[in-house]
């Protein structure tokens, strides 16, 4: 990983210094080895903190529709699950690409810290990846965790590519992992509907509507949110009744419908661990099934499978058909 | 001092609960936050820090203020606030001492003229049961603050180790609630209290964050502050969530809102957050534009404006839950390293 | 025994958006038609089912619907040319969601009727109102706040 | 403050007689914001409508509803009332309380329960009803026919000599349609070409009629008073301004194996070729699929005999995009395809014949030129036998539900005009029913009966099979309660009609409803039968349903009638429930244009305020009102409720759901 921080750090020297963009975006160091922040760097100067590390996990694309509205461009290290929001965007024309220069970045997955400190390891102070281990170490010494432990969820069953790029830097290539990233979902469609039901409950009764994932999210750019909107009649600050929770979720998902590109970040900055990204995930196995698969984000180009339609489309009734129960 | 065996608390907590409600951090679909105890709920005293504070036991996410109920064409206006004066007495069980240092803080808001009569109700009822630290961890710096987490106040405190819970009780409240459980107690522990504090003050002495210069944070250089450049670029990278403020022991801001129910209007209250663009939003539209001018003004209140109306009281208790839960990793850490230590002088 | 008298007594309430140009015309001819179902099904009329947001069928649970059915010209013979192609998408999207949640999957229901077809609407609305009934009252989806009152 | 009327109409006893309307009308009363509440036995009535205009002026009303029948009933006429007494007319809601309550309902403390809340529903709405104004839209005084039958014939006609301006589109090589393919009419027995060719040379010469033969819709966009039209004129292959119609083409053309699709295929044609003798226009055309030029690339005989040089090889289709007022659609019919009906062995037996297939061979210009023979053997048939309702009245899903209506009155003149011709045939029908109203059309009926000795046998045919070259027509007699075989030469088959397929295509372009039978919507069953609920859109003959000459010629003048009183508008209003966006809130993502099917919505860069002195340029989007027909499929795109629809817009749809829920 220090390598390929070293060539972006390079790389953005080379870019500021020749004026070729007049910023970057990438991440900074943090107060530990664990939590650097995104960030814009537009002098050498300031690169001085720049940082590209294990736990660079934040998708950085939803920043740039401010950011390519400002003069002179902007040079974007995007991840391969970044790549796909940043598509989805200049889609709908809210990052303007012209404005852009992309370089896609190595990634081999994000470790998330919470994870790790959730095995009882504290005061870490780096983490390497060692084969299909990571080395964590810390103010007491090392500790060794199984990598698919520790990795963000998000990234446990990504097997994304690079679908936008201006130049690269990868020096490892990562494996295809053969992994079913609708398995969680099947899941939960396999349960019986009482159990889903409490399933959640449980889960989105520890929702705080802190709006993290909503602001979080590169599909919901919008100026101004339905639920911050008291002329949409269900605007709310807090979850004052259960059905507040159900509804916040479901109408949040329903408007990513078709524009989710699954880069997870919802789950990966809930305070409350809620897993978010299995409402998105179920929408976009049903997409797939309906309509033929889809991925958001795989072009800047073309409708959404809610934008479009075909005469023989399943029926809103037979969308239970085949079922288990 | 008073002690409990680790495997008899199931026992004092049914018996607290007979009488009294009991609120303690108890595990929900993976997570610890503070809760009405329950016959099979899983409590966990252990966890440092539970997501939310225990601040809604006093001020909850949401309450009810009022109801106008129609019919017809009349309005009946129903004040549901005589629901909270006679508030069944309750335990709040568990508080760290930087969450119960948050208390003192809200207690200043209010508990202050006009007394905000719904906060003091349930304040009064209340019996507070603080635990002490054993395992700091490298986000808590309340010992910044002035803040000894291994004897935090409260009605009682109370001390965990492997085998006992140990319990003294500081005030008659406290004394009320330890002659309720007596059958349970035992005496002794004072000397594992003592070698727990002492192996815990070696941790607290060694945190990253144990010496956070906090000295520019005062009322006099308030407009230096404010117009700081800093803030531009710490702040970028905010989505504008709520989550800070959520997660946060002493943030206290609400906002007052009409639901309408089938019979007419329910007027409550719920938690607001400064960093969200609707607040301060006003009729003439908002003071606050930008994310940056929310931003600065959530860490202005908490160092600066909090502390010059309250005898330097900070609006932090250090207990460290931003800095774990900022999605983008922003903290109040980050600020005070970047502002505190420049002296102008 | 209990249960079953109870039962009886449960009316329950359905909100019905018909599209103006076929559903809610198939309603009226049921009603020129002399074709009862039962007063507990109330018209929202909307100039096309495509108008129906997700937000208003929620809303309707919020409210105290214990039932909510979407009515629209047959795909193929929207009067806007291709709004209920859209309506089918979304509906289909949010069924299987609602369901996914746990929410019982024959609360909501969408049905194409024609304005030719006052029998269909008089008798899909017979068989609704029967599902619901016996389906109960709607407990997952509903406002506490709401229904405080009663 | 809202101060808002309520009317609850009793429509006679149409909704007094279940709903209590003056407990409605007094429950009403008491609701916040309602001033005036009052019930009246016809509010429809002039002094309904004069009760409601006066409450109005009195009462300083801002908003009224009147509970009543269907809103497509008289939602119209109350805007009206309302805008006479100063009141915008789209402050104005109706509550269904006919259709939706008093009729459906017989418990009368239920049905007034469910009154009064439809009620309170409609004053939920029309409080957060805003003042609409309709706009104008200049009308193009040019009107456009689909299908070149008699139906659109009729139609054009009509237009023309009113002085406007008519294209005729027809997808084959010559008006004249089904019509033409007839040999006599009924009720009167007259020759089909003689009444009908010359209506088609009217057409040809009229000035204001333009005829775009070989022709079909492309795509239309626009709305009623300005269609933009589409049509694509299909490579004939012969210069249409040069060719004279001498037909030396025909004579010379060495491919001659082509089906006649006019005389339904019973005899050839050759590749380059005038579909009939009194075409129009009478210019060839050639059949690119069989035609050795295009087979085989040698050839082009026709080109060296055209005096004319009118061939060309190499024609292209050709587009022609013009303006339109108002559009008939006259698209007429096919009989159906009998795939689903082995039974009468249609497939296995040349003999057994479609109706239409008998007026080709009993046509003079036909392929026996008017002889009766068979076309397996060429003999004459001695017996024949009709088989009627073959795939009509058919539920079984075979066949169509619905009665052809002509096929009685054809079946008679069938054989009736066999039996004139040649006494000695003996002539059998198989009916179902005989349904023969209409002026002098049961005394056809019966003339076939009485007069001329055809059987009429009552019953269903279960079989139809080849016995040693003899066709066994296996049926049941009703009437005698028997089983009946009868050896036939010749099976003639009334088969159902069914519109015209290219219809579907028309109705999807046109936004015009069309059923499940593809029978286009009218607006109303009674009242407005000529029109499609598609503004500007008319509907003649069988494309509407199934009809006879004489209907489709009377609903055609209709049409006609209805396009000139369009045309002779200068300006029309617009509908003002159209889709708005807020700029404030819209991304400008695009989505609300893909799901737009009029193309009504563009974006553009706007300068906006954001606090703090700062501006900045964002993308929005923008509704031309003129084109948007408020579907409202763009309110639900959109993520950030930017978009609303003018007249259900989301906040008033949420209020009438809340009401309804209210306990």
């Amino acid at each position: 990983m220090k390598e390929v921080e070293t060539k972006m750090l390079e790389r953005a020297k080379e870019l500021l210094e020749s004026g070729e963009v007049a910023r970057v975006v990438g991440w900074k160091k943090g107060e530990f080895c664990y939590d650097p922040s995104p960030a814009t760097f537009e002098s050498v100067e300031e690169l001085k903190d720049f940082t590209y590390d294990w736990f660079c996990g934040a998708n950085l694309s939803k920043y740039l529709i401010q950011i390519s509205k400002k003069e002179g461009k902007t040079a974007v290290f995007l991840k391969p699950c970044d790549t796909y929001s940043f598509n989805q965007l200049v889609k709908e024309h809210r990052i303007k690409r012209e404005n852009i220069h992309v370089i896609a970045v190595e990634c081999r997955g994000k470790f998330d810290i919470e994870k790790i400190k959730a095995k009882g390891i504290s005061f870490v102070t780096g983490a390497q990846l060692d084969g299909t281990q990571v080395k964590v170490s810390t103010l007491y010494g090392e500790e060794t965790l199984e990598k698919s432990d520790v990795v963000l969820t998000k990234c446990a069953t990504c097997n994304k590519d690079y679908q936008v790029q201006d130049e690269a830097i990868i020096l490892h290539e990562r494996t295809k992992k053969d992994v079913d990233r609708f398995a969680e979902v099947a899941k939960l469609e396999a349960m019986t509907e009482e159990e889903r039901f409490a399933f959640w409950r449980e889960q989105l009764s520890k929702c705080i509507r802190c709006n993290a994932c909503r602001n979080v999210c590169p599909a919901c750019s919008c100026v101004k949110c339905v639920f911050d909107n008291p002329a949409s009649e269900i605007s709310a600050k807090v979850n004052s009744d259960k059905f507040e929770e159900q509804l916040f979720h479901i109408i949040r998902a329903f408007h990513v419908a078709g524009r989710c590109t699954d880069c997870g970040e919802c789950s990966r900055v809930c305070p409350q661990h809620i897993p978010l990204h299995l409402l998105n995930r179920k929408f976009i196995k049903d997409i797939d099934n309906f309509y033929g698969e889809y991925q958001a984000g795989e072009t800047a180009e073309g409708k959404t499978p809610l934008t479009s339609y075909t005469e023989g489309d399943t029926e809103p009734n037979d969308v239970f058909k085949g079922e288990a129960k | 001092m008073k002690k409990i065996a680790k495997a008899k608390l199931n026992e004092l907590y049914a018996k607290i609960s007979e009488s009294m409600g009991l609120f303690l951090p108890i595990k929900r679909a993976g997570e610890v936050n503070y809760a009405v105890w329950g016959e099979g709920k899983e409590v966990s005293l252990e966890t440092l820090k539970t997501v939310k504070s225990p601040k809604n036991a006093f001020f909850p996410d949401s309450e009810n203020l009022m109801k106008f109920k129609t019919e017809g064409k009349n309005i009946e206006i129903i004040d549901v606030r005589k629901d909270y004066k006679e508030e069944k007495p309750f335990v709040l069980f568990g508080v760290k001492a930087c969450d119960y240092k948050a208390i003192e803080v809200l207690d200043r808001v209010f508990l202050a003229d006009p007394v905000d009569s719904y906060y003091q109700a349930r304040r009064e009822a209340t019996t507070i049961v603080t635990l002490a630290c054993s395992k700091p961890e490298e986000s808590c710096f309340c010992k910044v603050f002035g803040i000894d987490a291994t004897a935090p106040c409260g009605d009682v405190t109370t001390w965990l180790d492997e085998n006992y819970l140990y319990w003294q009780a500081n005030t008659e409240k406290g004394e009320a609630l330890t002659a309720l459980v007596a059958d349970l107690l035992e005496e002794g522990g004072e000397e594992s209290v003592a070698t727990q504090q002492e192996a815990t003050k070696a941790i607290l002495e060694k945190l990253p964050f144990s010496a956070l210069d906090l000295s520019r944070f005062k009322p006099e250089n308030l407009n230096d502050l404010f117009n700081d450049p800093a803030w531009e670029e710490m702040s970028e990278a905010c989505l504008g969530c709520g989550t800070c403020t959520f997660v946060c022991p002493t943030c206290q801001c609400f906002d007052i809102r009409d639901f309408k129910t089938s019979e007419g209007v329910l007027r409550y209250r719920c938690w607001d957050s400064c960093m969200y663009s609707d607040f301060t939003l006003m009729a003439h539209g908002n003071s606050r534009t930008t994310q940056m001018q929310r931003f600065r003004q959530r860490f202005m209140h908490k160092l600066v404006y909090y502390p010059s109306q309250n005898d330097g009281l900070y609006s932090c208790v250090g207990c460290g839950r931003c800095v774990n839960k900022c999605p983008q990793h922003l903290n109040i850490v980050k600020v005070i390293k970047t502002l505190g230590g420049k002296n102008d002088d | 025994m209990q249960e079953v008298t109870e039962n009886k007594e449960f009316t329950p309430n359905i909100v019905a958006f018909c599209c103006n140009w076929c559903s809610y015309a198939g309603a009226d001819l049921a009603g020129s038609s002399r074709m009862t179902y039962p007063a507990n099904v109330k018209i929202i009329r909307v100039p096309c089912s495509c108008r129906v947001n997700p937000t208003f069928i929620l809303k309707a649970y919020q409210q105290g619907a214990d039932g909510v059915i979407i009515c629209g010209c047959h795909p193929g013979d929207c009067h806007y040319v291709t709004g209920n192609y859209y309506t089918r998408r979304r509906i289909a999207l949010l069924f299987s969601m609602l369901n996914y949640m746990g929410i019982e999957k024959e609360r909501t229901r969408l049905e194409w009727v024609s304005a030719a077809e006052g029998q269909k609407f008089s008798a899909v609305m017979n068989d609704f109102v029967k599902t619901i009934t016996e389906l109960g009252e709607n407990k997952r989806l509903t406002d506490l706040r709401v229904k405080e009152g009663e | 403050m809202q101060r808002i009327g309520v009317f609850i109409c009793w429509c006679g006893s149409n909704i007094a007689a279940t709903v209590d309307v003056k407990r409605v009308a007094e429950t009403i009363k008491s609701e916040p914001g309602v001033v005036f509440a009052e019930n009246y036995q016809y509010m429809c009535s002039e002094n309904g409508q004069q009760l409601i205009k006066q409450a109005i002026r009195e009462h300083n009303l801002t908003g009224i509803v009147v509970g009543a029948c269907s809103p497509r009933m008289h939602e119209v006429t109350f805007r009206k009332a309302a805008e006479e007494a100063g009141l915008n007319p789209y402050m104005v809601e109706i509550a269904n309380i006919r259709e939706h309550c008093s009729w459906i309902h017989k418990d009368m403390e239920e049905a007034t329960e469910k009154a009064v809340i439809l009620v309170r529903t409609a004053i939920a709405k029309v409080k957060l009803n805003a003042p609409l104004t309709a706009g104008e839209s200049p009308v193009t005084k040019r009107a456009l026919v689909i299908g070149g039958g008699i139906a659109g014939i009729q139609a054009a006609l009509d237009i023309a000599e009113a002085g406007f301006k008519v294209d005729i589109v027809e997808k084959n090589a010559t008006i004249g349609g089904r019509m033409a393919q007839l040999d006599k009419t009924f009720p009167t027995l007259d020759c089909s070409a003689c009444i009908l060719t010359p209506k088609m040379v009217d057409c040809a010469q009229h000035e204001n009629i333009d005829i775009l033969s070989y022709s079909e819709v492309e795509d239309v966009k626009g709305f009623v008073g300005n269609f933009h039209v589409k049509i694509r004129r299909k490579a004939r292959y012969v210069d249409e301004t040069k060719c004279t119609g001498c037909k030396l083409c025909m004579e010379k053309c060495p491919s001659k194996k082509g089906l006649n699709e006019f005389n339904m295929n019973l005899n050839t044609r050759t590749a380059i070729h005038i579909p009939f003798a009194q075409a129009i226009p009478n210019v060839a055309v050639i059949d690119s699929t069989q035609c050795l030029k295009f087979k085989t690339g040698k050839c082009g005989i026709c080109q060296k005999f055209c005096e004319v040089g009118a061939i060309d090889f190499t024609q292209q289709d050709t587009f022609v995009e013009r303006q339109y007022g108002a559009i008939v659609v006259a698209t007429g019919f096919k009989p159906i395809a009998l795939d689903n009906f082995n039974e009468f062995g249609y497939a296995d037996n040349k003999d057994v014949i479609t109706s239409l297939e008998l007026e080709r061979l009993m046509n003079a210009a036909g392929p026996t030129n008017g002889v009766l023979l068979r076309p397996s053997d060429g003999q004459h048939p001695h017996v024949v036998t009709f088989i009627q309702c073959v795939g009509s009245r058919d539920t079984s899903g075979c066949g169509k539900p619905y009665c052809s209506k002509i096929c009685c009155m054809y079946t008679a003149k069938h054989a009736m005009m066999i039996r004139e011709k040649y006494p000695d045939t003996e002539v059998h029908v198989f009916y179902i029913d005989v349904r023969t109203p209409g002026k002098n059309y049961d005394e056809f009926h019966r003339r076939a009966v009485e007069q001329y000795g055809v059987d009429y046998i009552k019953g269903m045919v279960g079989k139809v099979y080849n016995e040693n070259g003899k066709l066994m027509v296996q049926g049941a007699n009703l009437i005698d309660n028997e089983q009946v075989t009868i050896e036939s030469d010749l099976v003639v088959l009334a088969t159902a009609i069914e519109p015209e397929p290219s219809v579907r295509k028309v109705a999807t372009l046109l936004t015009a409803s069309i059923d499940t039978n593809n029978f286009l919507t009218e607006s109303h069953a009674k009242l407005r039968p000529v029109e499609s609920p598609t503004a500007g859109v008319y509907l003649a003959g069988v494309c509407q349903g199934p009809k006879d000459i004489p209907e489709t010629v009377s609903q055609a003048s209709a049409c006609a009638a209805k396009v000139i009183g369009l045309l002779v508008k200068d300006k029309l209003k617009t509908n003002p429930c159209v889709a708005m966006p807020d700029e404030m809130m819209c991304n400008g993502c695009s989505q609300c244009a893909n799901v737009c099917a009029y193309g009504a919505i563009t974006y553009l860069d706007k300068e906006f305020r954001i606090g703090g002195g700062k501006t900045e340029i964002r993308r929005v989007a923008s509704v031309n009102p003129a084109v948007c027909q408020g579907c409202g499929a763009c309110t639900v795109t959109c993520p950030s409720g930017a978009m609303d629809l003018k007249g259900f817009s989301s906040k008033q749809i949420m209020s009438e759901v809340d009401a309804i829920c209210k306990k």
